[in-house]
């Protein structure tokens, strides 16, 4: 009786393995250019490696499609690394050792990142991180190999400590997520801060999985911040703005970089309005000028993502797009070799991408300015760029 | 007689209950002594105080010559003062011999790191161990059982293992509580005699035991309880005819 | 050491010899780097939670500990690597004493939490302390070990160094847990109260087992800090501690083997789920849920009744007795 | 803002965290008092909950109130499968074992709801509007008043169940002892079952008061267990009482210690009073002693 119900249950089990066994087929092609990405593709990051994931794939398929890259097929090989460390570094490895990848492309978080540059630097294979923290390319004469496509959260601190100058406020509370992000966020808010003179008033932290700040936000209420400064991704981003609004706290609300999707407008229904952020001009496509230089590209993976997803892109996704096309473009001019594209990235200039225009030089692995970032703000449940 | 064992005014409570109260007693030196009374007299609250495993409320315990009031069971046990279960505690996921090893645990010394590196003492030492584990099977007649899993074993060689470990410990004194429960008239005998016999071998026996046939029969002194207050003491003869423990046990057979 | 042991030990060892010759990539050298980092830390949660039967859900703390050990002194103090694991050993040696002695005192699920509460407290040290540990974001360059003058500079030399580590674990502990103190610690599990009358010092020999298990984790910690020479606190966080206590219960707690398998068999697993993407998560649940539903003493005790079963299949031996776990 | 109302905003912002983790805490116990077993999947059946709430009114656009329940429904048969699939079939397991394929059942259910819902936060409607009340200069929003309402509702309601009902009291008898409930001729194996039901359909309800607040994605049942699991052993095991109590408790301390001593170390802070307490009472403010 006991048995036979255990049988069954294993049986079921190994149906259900052989199912998914089977379904998997390898095609093979004529030699393919390997691409590697790392992803945070599950975990408790997943919102980021979900979208890039998505554009890579995209990307990789289109170019498919269109006949490769001078007839070579790209193969892009993405591992999951769950957000967590060891995982990044032991992907990465295998990236290089097993799959033999060209590039690399990834991973979303600034903890992974910095966490694989030891591994990418001795193996001297290219690698674009997705990850905001500027450390990540910092000291550049440390990371040869490494390079990153999204705004450095310096640019996000400044941009937004000197708007709040122009409309003469000083005082700022800021409340950060303790991980990777928000602790990179912290700093260099902070640093900003001393360097354009505002005085931080209150420094209040929260847990990624938190679910009410009420009581952080309640201190900074006591306190005579003129604007509050939010720095973290996901659903906590979403909790603030409400607690906020619930609070009856009247003053301006910013938001990292890391507000650059439209659910989170959405999630947090009316309480979102008036909140400020500093983002890269996806999330405004369609209000730019029509000469403005990123206008068709933005369009175009907006338009495309919601095509084959439909979902909104968001600027995530679109840090794997600058980084693919840039691997792509790099692989199009010097070939299958890692030095000659890692070279060909240091110095590349002028290459448009989602999140701006990127100058690398062998100083500046980044390769973005200041003006990459548009100040937005949330009016009638949308970005529009503040003024 | 020297005393080996002796209680003062001890007392225990358990959340406002009294268990014990006020009990005064003295265990001789070569002798079986027993513990009897009828159900929830406090007797195996007695052995608990003295063998360490509840805290005296107040009173004074002497285990020959130093107060143990608060001395942990593993320290009273390295005194000489060894005990077994009412309901028989074995460690069912080892074998019989190993069982009794344990008992030699606070006769040998070889810790973590000579152990971990087998230093050549640490053969020697084990090799005693099981030498001296493997008498006291033995010599309650448990040899041919050493390597079969204790749980495995039926209740009454469970009991008999049980004192064996307890031996092993060398003790001075051994509490046995109701080591005839559960057991059948031929297996009551058997025990009776190793009962003796541990005694012969200098050991002295403390003895809880509802079979009063057999306390009867190899008891040297006896001594009643009844309501965690003691109400008789004296030979097996006396206390047969004392109107009191007469009255305490009406209702039930002596 | 008896027959079974040996036998099994010579296995290993020919096939840690073996696989390196013979493996077709040098990344699975890393994985198993990173598999004997686990099997390390879970041969000392087997002594405590198989032999010694107290739960631990607070045991990434103390590779976290190691590793955070390691790093802050070599990065921040400039201190010789080995100098700095020794710290690290006494560093949280001295931390699982302390919480160990109150926390021992402790039964079944109070224990369990009492151990996760440290865990998650030591996990927020990690995150907060940050003019120490770099918060967060984690710390970087680490120094890499080097061995009489050798650079364990490659994955292959730190293979090496790794699996005679854990080897040489492996004999100390098998000597352990068939000694004196082992005896000790079966019977802590079997019954304390039985133990106590039988002379054993409950409470010493649990706080020295609990240590011993958080030394050996210390180890591996600051190995890992060497070796990855990267680290932050998402590593060894609540999930940690859940997955070196599955990997030593799916392999069979009763035994250091069956938690040598489970750390291998888990450590491994995930990298062959990885071909049902999306589905890694739920076949992983499920396959745990399986082999602890089919075989709830684990992989390697579940399989040594087999062979008995088969064994007293073939030679028709008089007891019949059912030993299957299943 | 006097010190009065900050004390005061800490203390409804400690009520409405706390509700969650008493009622997890409490789903903990109506586990463990029937079968000795801690489910630590129980923090999964507040996700469920919440995200099964999401897609009756957002997908199907059913009516609040009939969604509510039918969400419990569901959910408390996803509790019996757990029970009849998992737990079941097992004979005599040891405490590290369930631990073990509860753990497993949690995982399985992360990965369920990732294929069903995907990796997206959802978020419910308040149930009565957005505006905050004010309340001696602090503020609080409605949903919190139906957080703690309901969860008093659900504790009373439990009460009554245990206290009065056969049923209620058949499964008090299982808890006291098995065999002697068995002797009785109650159905212990039911009465599991039923256990592990009720407890399911306690995750749902906290799971849809919660998701208006706090949000709710595949990924928040783990620390939600945590969260419950120490509530439920600082109560003390087997006391639901001490579980409520406990887990706003729980909720007070930590949104205290982010207001008076530091955001960073909240989560420590209530840690380290659980340990200090269970050092000195191991078996919890409430818990009687726990046999093994």
């Amino acid at each position: 009786m006991r048995l036979s119900r255990r049988i069954v249950i294993l049986l079921s089990a190994c149906l259900i393995i052989a199912c998914f066994g089977i379904s998997r087929i390898a095609k093979a092609a004529n030699e393919p250019y390997k691409i590697g990405a790392i992803f945070s593709i599950t975990g408790p990051a997943s919102w980021l490696g979900e979208p890039e994931r998505n554009t890579a794939k995209m990307i990789a398929d289109k170019v498919n499609a269109a006949g490769g890259i001078n007839g070579h097929p790209i193969e892009l090989i993405i591992y999951d690394t769950e957000g967590d460390e060891t995982k990044s570094v032991l992907n990465t490895k295998k990236l290089i050792e097993k799959d033999n990848v060209l590039a690399i492309i990834g991973p979303s978080r600034s903890g992974s990142s910095l966490a694989i540059i030891p591994t990418i630097q001795e193996a001297q294979v290219p690698n674009i991180s997705c990850a905001a923290s500027i450390k990540i390319v910092q000291p550049v004469s440390e990371r040869k190999w490494v390079f990153k496509t999204p705004q450095p959260d310096s640019f996000c601190a400044e941009v937004m400590f000197e708007y709040m100058l122009g409309k003469g406020i000083t005082r700022v509370a800021i409340i950060t997520i303790s991980d990777g992000f928000g602790d990179s966020g912290r700093i260099e808010l902070l640093e900003a801060a001393k360097k354009k003179g505002i005085t931080i008033v209150a420094d209040e932290r929260y847990g990624g999985k938190d679910t009410d700040m009420t009581a952080q936000l309640t201190k900074i209420k006591g306190t005579d911040a003129q604007a509050i400064v939010n720095w973290s991704i996901g659903p906590t981003q979403v909790i603030v703005t409400k607690n906020v609004h619930q609070l009856g706290i009247k003053i301006p609300l910013f938001q990292s970089h890391g507000f650059g999707n439209t659910k989170n407008i959405e999630q947090a229904g009316g309480a979102a309005e008036g909140v400020l952020a500093p983002i890269g001009r996806l999330l405004v496509a369609e209000r730019l000028p029509d000469y403005h230089y990123q206008k068709k590209l933005l369009m175009d993976y907006k338009n495309e993502y919601m095509e084959k997803f439909g979902a909104e892109a968001s600027t995530f996704g679109g840090h794997a797009y600058d980084s693919m096309y840039m691997v792509i473009e790099a692989l199009k001019a010097v070939g299958p070799d890692r030095a000659k594209i890692r070279d060909y990235l240091e110095n590349m200039k002028g290459f448009v991408g989602t999140a701006g225009l990127f100058n690398f030089s062998p100083l500046d692995h980044n390769g973005l300015t200041k003006e990459s970032f548009e100040m937005l703000k949330v009016k009638d449940g949308m970005f529009v760029i503040a003024d | 007689m020297k005393k080996i064992l002796s209680a003062y005014n001890i007392r225990k409570e358990f959340g406002g209950l009294t268990a014990v109260d006020k009990v005064t007693f003295d265990v001789y030196e070569g002798r079986i002594q027993s513990l009897i009374g009828p159900n929830g007299a406090g007797k195996t609250t007695i052995f608990n105080l003295v063998t360490g495993f509840s805290p005296l409320t107040s009173g004074k315990i002497h285990f020959r010559d130093t107060i143990i009031n608060k001395k942990s069971p593993h320290k009273l046990v390295h005194m000489g003062i060894a005990r077994t279960f009412q309901n028989v505690l074995l460690f069912e996921n080892m074998t019989v011999l190993e069982n009794v090893m344990v008992g030699r645990h606070i006769r040998s010394r070889c810790g973590l790191i000579s152990s971990a590196f087998k230093f050549p003492w640490v053969f020697r030492e084990e090799r005693a161990i099981r030498h001296k584990a493997m008498e006291e099977l033995s010599f309650v007649g448990l040899e041919k059982r050493a390597g079969e899993k204790a749980g495995s074993l039926p209740f009454g060689e469970q009991r008999a293992v049980e004192v064996a470990r307890a031996l092993a410990t060398d003790p001075v004194l051994i509490l046995l509580d109701e080591p005839a429960a559960g057991l059948n008239t031929h297996e009551t005998q058997k025990l009776a005699q190793l009962i003796k016999q541990i005694r012969d071998r200098g050991i002295t026996v403390f003895l809880v035991e509802h079979d009063m046939s057999l306390v009867m029969d190899i008891s040297d002194h006896i001594m009643v309880l009844n309501y965690g207050e003691k109400i008789a003491e004296g030979g097996p003869r006396e206390i047969q005819n004392d109107p009191q423990v007469i009255g305490a046990y009406l209702g039930e057979e002596i | 050491m008896n027959i079974k042991n040996i036998f099994i030990f010579i296995l290993m060892l020919a096939a840690i010899v073996i696989f390196p010759l013979f493996v077709p990539n040098k990344y699975y050298i890393s994985v198993m780097v990173v598999v004997g980092f686990n099997v390390l830390i879970c041969i000392g949660l087997c002594m405590l939670m198989g032999y010694a039967g107290q739960i631990s859900l607070g045991h990434a703390a103390f590779y976290g500990l190691g590793a955070y050990t390691s790093g802050v002194l070599c990065t921040k103090y400039l201190f010789n690597p080995w100098l700095a694991m020794l710290c690290g050993i006494i560093i949280t040696g001295g931390v699982a004493y302390l919480i160990g002695v109150p926390s021992l005192k402790l039964k079944g699920h109070y224990l369990a939490m009492a151990t996760l509460g440290f865990g998650e407290i030591v996990f927020i040290a990690f995150n907060e302390l940050s003019f120490l540990t770099g918060g967060p974001s984690g710390m970087t360059s680490i120094p890499r070990l080097s061995l009489f003058g050798l650079a364990l500079n490659t994955d292959l030399r730190f293979y090496c160094f790794t699996w005679v580590v854990v080897l040489v674990t492996v004999i100390l502990s098998i000597n352990i847990v068939n000694s004196r103190v082992g005896r000790a610690l079966l019977a802590i599990h079997g019954s304390e109260r039985a133990a106590l009358a039988a002379g054993v010092n409950v409470p010493a020999h649990k706080i020295q087992i609990f240590v011993l298990s958080a030394i050996y984790a210390s180890i591996a910690g600051s190995m890992y800090a060497h070796f990855v020479t990267f680290i932050s606190p998402s590593s060894f966080g609540f999930m940690k501690s859940i997955t070196l206590v599955t990997m030593v219960v799916i392999g069979g707690m009763s035994d250091i083997w069956g938690a040598c398998i489970g750390a291998l068999i888990l450590t491994v697993l995930p990298e062959y789920l990885h071909v049902f993407h999306d589905y890694e998560i739920l076949i992983f649940g499920v396959t745990l849920m399986i082999i602890m539903i089919l075989m709830p003493k684990g992989l390697f005790v579940g399989a040594m009744d087999g062979i008995e079963w088969i064994k007293s299949k073939i030679f028709r031996k008089t007891n019949e007795k059912d030993t299957v776990g299943i | 803002m006097s010190i009065f109302t900050k004390i005061l905003q800490y203390i409804f912002t400690g009520l409405t965290i706390g509700s969650i983790f008493a009622m997890v805490g409490l789903g903990f116990n109506i586990i463990y008092n029937a079968t000795d077993i801690i489910n630590f999947a129980q923090g999964e059946f507040v996700m469920i909950g919440g995200m099964v709430m999401v897609s009756l009114t957002k997908g199907m656009n059913i009516p609040m109130i009939p969604a509510f329940f039918l969400t419990i429904i569901i959910v408390a048969i996803v509790g019996i499968l757990l029970e009849r699939l998992a737990i079941n079939p097992l004979s005599n397991p040891s405490i590290i074992t369930i631990i073990i394929i509860t753990i497993g059942a949690s995982i399985v259910f992360k990965g369920l709801a990732m294929l069903i819902w995907g990796k997206d936060t959802f978020i419910l409607p308040a149930f009565t509007g957005e505006t905050p009340i004010n309340v001696g200069g602090a503020v609080i929003i409605p949903q919190s008043i139906w957080v703690l309402g309901i969860t008093l509702l659900v504790v009373a309601c439990l009460a009554v169940f245990f206290e009065k009902t056969l049923l209620g009291k058949a499964m008090r008898a299982c808890a006291t002892n098995r065999k002697a409930a068995s002797l009785m001729g109650i159905n212990v194996n039911r009465m599991v079952m039923l256990s592990f039901a009720l407890s399911a359909a306690i995750g749902a309800v906290s799971g849809v008061i919660i998701t208006p607040i706090s949000l709710m994605d595949y990924h928040r049942g783990t620390m939600l267990a945590i969260k419950g699991f120490a509530a439920a052993i600082l109560g003390g095991l087997g006391s639901g009482a001490g579980a409520v109590i406990a887990g706003f408790l729980i909720g007070i301390m930590e949104s205290m210690g982010a207001g008076f001593i530091s955001s960073g170390y909240k989560d420590a802070i209530a840690l380290v009073v659980l340990l200090l307490v269970l050092f000195i009472k191991p078996t919890g403010l409430m818990g009687k002693s726990e046999l093994r």
